[in-house]
């Protein structure tokens, strides 16, 4: 029996534990102890048209139960993703979602129909529309119910595949920028990305970060997560894919009872690159134990007080 | 590479809050290639750090892994908490090694503050093989030194304060050093700056190097992209996780 | 030489280590260990027209490195409080600000002038837009602009002490409230309070807060506020009081390089009451051994890369 | 009220999942004033667990103070790890005591789960003024307890499985000692569905009882007004920290 069984849209992946957008690479080359079939799925690092370098170091800093990083959507880029490891899914049998950013609609289209393009096994598509480390395509786009309706529009006319919105929680009513990319058309909602912070290192009086601010992501801002997936799952009909401090199968659960249909592991990934395939693990075991038979009984189910 | 749950042998201070830590891991020995080559601990189950801390590999004795670390902030700290019998969280074995070309160079090694330990096992690993070479290794002040300053077997140590050894940097025992050898290649590790002021030096005497780098890392495995150090002859990055750590000095900038 | 001198306004306090709003309750009722003329000022619970009740329990968890709490504006109300309460701090030489919220405008207007009608000691007022656990004064008021500036323009009419306006995280863009709040006439601005978040509680499949949402406080927000007082001191000039997350006067630091005035401790009190003072020691020590003769030389003097 | 870096005298397992940890504090002692008043611990300097964990005192003698604690979760965890020469940052002590007119009435003890802590405290105080009392202290197993049945010298245990004592839980138990008195009165610490029971029993037969209630705690002091729990006479609230943890039983609302 897989308890673990999870449909979003026409797909059905293995089980609900993906992997979040720049905490794993692509999927092509991780560590040999990791055995990534076992993941639901694996959501690749943003893709944008060019190849991007990324900001200069430091990119990445610890904080209290986080850690922010301003990494610049450092990616190969759309024809390198296609020539050389698109063919490499080829040979593994794990279900691949492509992150997919960019600086102005034109960019995100463009990426997308070169995907579209080429016959592959991609099972669909995350917009990141809430990079905090990017001008457009973040700030002023994730924010904008308005601009992310629009663009989500326009890319569903390009696609049948699984079409997935990733929200910034930085933003006053995240359920508005929610139902303006499922009246798009969107299959599913991601959130959240990472959250806007700042460090500072006061032995150099500089930020601890080149780009001053970036984005908190782990166990600190998993109340913050939480919060919003429930808001948002009162709104929406789509599923939600809840990311944020997610480190062990009892917060996968917080996130199912939130309303979440599935789960991204981000920072923990950093942690432990089995981090993913240690929750599915726990996570049948407390299905069995608990004697739940599908994993899909604890969606939003949640008992408030009031 | 590997994550183990490693049995902690040793533990204890061996200068001015400077510590080594040998613990056993038949799997990362197993695996490991040589000097330069790091591992990532993580203290406990804390996750008020949740990001572990790489540490370089100082001598790797059968199933025998030792790091030298030096005391800074929470983890370090807390790392020195542990007891032998305690076990400790490590991944690893990361990153490339030194590739030291004997037949044509006379190694110099150059280890300053915590850079020294990647630097002492290649100083071993060639010893052991009978090759004559000279190492310096810096630091500040004599207490935070734990060796032996011997120019007669080719060992020099450096302080700030001149209270051991050549008084002032390894770049002025490195000058005096160079006075003596012929057809020198250089092997450093150690903070930006003294990387940076060799960087220079050589540039000048066309000596070849190569540096073992830091860069602050979140992951360790290509993940994060994080750890990137700027390449010379573009605008492009490195990963020090996955390219380095060690690089020819002419590959890489320092800002 | 007191390197410590703050002035805010035309009131000079002896430190910048204040405590903030809710988490030292009046100043009247200490645990005997802590000697509060220490402080630079106590920032009182938010005082409403009306006695409050408060919210059912659980009102108050931990979550990693942080706590949600949702009290609900439990307090005496303001006749209680002038009755009571405000005899007492004649007896006490530190500095009270009063923290005033409201359901409506008139609520805070009322409130401000049964304090303006009586001669206090108090030194000024914090007007708290910015609860996320109530409604108005909350969510609706401190996320607006405009909303924010017709109060405060209102207050400002109704008293010459300092007025600080205590902004909200939970907002797109913070720098426009504050500019908004700044043009009204505040003399200050307090920031951050907390940010809206969940806790679910797996075992009994309920919040782990009665009322769902509570709010978010404690080291793990630290980057969050570091971050908006640094975009707040880019866009306003009168002094920026920065809350979110100090624990040590490490942390205070970052807030002064960030562009903080000064600053408050609010969730650290509830492990160490005396945190304040232990800080304001741990800061005078570190100006010493520093060399720098004045604490004020650190605001802003942030080296950024870029 | 004082916070004192403490020294830890003892830290054993005592039953199943459950320790003793015996502390000194002179400063925490000298303020003591009797059972029902209990601290709040801080394992260490770690913030990923940033508030405090109130623990009932289960024994004042002369300047050693014991408590007795269940492992829930990662700070009770933390604190079986600590060992004798460690010292730990408690905060006390905190809250009223039980009051005890042992001339009008019969004291009947009575602890559920990890609430026998401040039961055992004024078990023993009443016992040394050698006043008659009865107690009773539940448990769901034999493995969880760590004291003798003895109805012979008025002590009793109950467990859920019959494994020890009586059969059943501490209402059964009190069902059964109440039989036997004249004027009792209920002292109960316990989880709040065990005290809601005893409130419901107590109210029929209108006897009278206070209970040491618990409620989430952030502070401890009164600062965070985090702790409440419902009067049973209005709308209003009762902090836990400041107006108890012990009250009279028909003062508080179990919902
Ligand atoms: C490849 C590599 C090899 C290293 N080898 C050694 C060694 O052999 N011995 C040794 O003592 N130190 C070594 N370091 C540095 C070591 O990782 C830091 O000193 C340690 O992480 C400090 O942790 P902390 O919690 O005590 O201090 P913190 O207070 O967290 O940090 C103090 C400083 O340490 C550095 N640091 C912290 N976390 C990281 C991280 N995740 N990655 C990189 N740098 C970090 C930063 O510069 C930071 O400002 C190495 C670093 C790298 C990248
Ligand atoms: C007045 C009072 C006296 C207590 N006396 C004892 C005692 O003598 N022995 C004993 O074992 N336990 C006692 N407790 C309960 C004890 O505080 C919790 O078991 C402990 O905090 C659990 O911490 P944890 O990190 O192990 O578990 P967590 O995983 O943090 O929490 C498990 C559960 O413990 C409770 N809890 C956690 N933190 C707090 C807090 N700050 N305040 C109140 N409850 C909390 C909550 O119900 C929570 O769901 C007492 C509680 C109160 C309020
Ligand atoms: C180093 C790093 C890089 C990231 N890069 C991307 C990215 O390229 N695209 C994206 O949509 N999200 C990116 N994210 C956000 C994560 O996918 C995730 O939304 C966020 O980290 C919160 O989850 P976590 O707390 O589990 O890490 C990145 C996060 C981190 C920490
Ligand atoms: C239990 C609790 C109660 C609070 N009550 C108030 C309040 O009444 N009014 C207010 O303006 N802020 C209130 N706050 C917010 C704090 O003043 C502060 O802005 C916030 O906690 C962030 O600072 P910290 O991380 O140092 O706690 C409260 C915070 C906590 C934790
Ligand atoms: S440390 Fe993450 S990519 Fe190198
Ligand atoms: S625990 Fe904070 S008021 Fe009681």
């Amino acid at each position: 029996m897989n308890r673990l069984k999870c449909s979003i849209g026409s797909i059905e992946f293995n089980n609900p534990i993906f992997t979040a957008s720049g905490t794993f690479g692509y999927g092509n080359d991780l560590p040999e102890f990791v055995d990534m079939s076992r993941l639901g799925a694996i959501v690749t690092k943003s893709i944008t048209y060019e190849p991007r370098v990324g900001n200069p170091p430091p990119r990445v800093v610890e904080t209290p139960s986080g850690m922010l990083n301003s990494i610049g959507l450092a990616n190969v880029g759309i024809r390198i993703f296609i020539k050389d490891i698109i063919p490499l899914y080829e040979n593994i049998d794990t279900k691949i979602i492509v992150n997919i950013a960019g600086s102005t609609n034109g960019e995100y289209i463009k990426v997308l129909k070169e995907l579209e393009s080429v016959s592959t096994d991609i099972v669909g598509y995350e917009i990141n529309i809430s990079c905090p480390n990017v001008e457009f395509g973040g700030m002023e786009l994730g924010v904008d119910a308005k601009l992310s309706n629009k663009l989500i529009t326009e890319l569903r006319k390009h696609t049948e595949k699984l079409l997935f919105v990733k929200l910034t929680p930085n933003v006053t009513d995240i359920t508005i920028i929610a139902k303006a990319v499922e009246d798009a058309g969107a299959d599913a909602i991601s959130a959240i990305n990472t959250v806007v912070g700042m460090g500072i290192d006061i032995g150099k009086r500089k930020p601890t970060i080149y780009k001053t601010y970036a984005g908190l992501s782990g166990p600190a801002i998993k109340p913050i997560a939480l919060a919003m997936i429930h808001k948002i799952s009162k709104v929406v009909s789509i599923p939600i894919i809840g990311i944020g401090g997610i480190v062990n199968y009892k917060n996968v659960i917080e996130f199912l009872l939130a309303g979440a249909t599935a789960v991204q592991i981000g920072t923990a990934n950093f942690r432990n690159p089995n981090a993913g395939i240690v929750i599915i693990d726990e996570l049948n075991k407390y299905l069995k134990e608990n004697g739940i038979s599908r994993y899909s009984e604890l969606i939003g189910k949640l008992d408030l007080y009031e | 590479m590997i994550i183990d749950k490693s049995d902690i042998i040793e533990n204890t201070q061996i200068a001015e809050g400077i510590w080594r830590m040998v613990f056993k891991s038949v799997e990362i020995a197993d695996r490991y290639l040589g000097a330069g080559q790091f591992v990532s601990v993580l203290t406990d189950d804390n996750w008020e750090h949740p990001i572990r801390r790489p540490m370089s590999i100082a001598d790797v004795n059968e199933d025998k892994i030792s790091i030298i670390y030096k005391v800074f902030g929470s983890v370090t700290q807390a790392l020195t908490k542990l007891k032998s019998k305690d076990y400790i969280d490590v991944l690893g074995p990361i990153g490339n090694t030194f590739n030291v070309d004997y037949d044509t160079f006379y190694p110099i090694l150059i280890g300053g503050g915590i850079g020294l330990s990647p630097i002492l096992n290649l100083s071993k690993c060639l010893v052991q093989k009978g090759i004559s070479i000279t190492t310096i290794i810096g630091a500040k002040t004599s207490k935070e030194h734990f060796l032996q300053h011997n120019p007669n077997k080719n060992m020099f140590l450096s302080t700030d304060d001149g209270t051991i050894g050549i008084n002032g940097t390894v770049i002025d025992a490195l000058n005096i050093v160079l006075k003596g050898v012929k057809n020198p290649k250089i092997f450093a590790c150690g903070p930006e700056p003294m990387l940076f002021s060799i960087q220079k030096i050589l540039e000048e005497k066309s000596i070849p190097a190569q540096f073992s780098v830091e860069s602050y890392m979140a992951c360790g495995v290509g993940f994060c992209q994080g750890c990137v150090i700027p390449k010379k002859q573009n605008n492009e990055y490195y990963l020090v996780c996955k390219d380095g750590p060690v690089f020819e000095a002419n590959e890489v900038k320092f800002e």
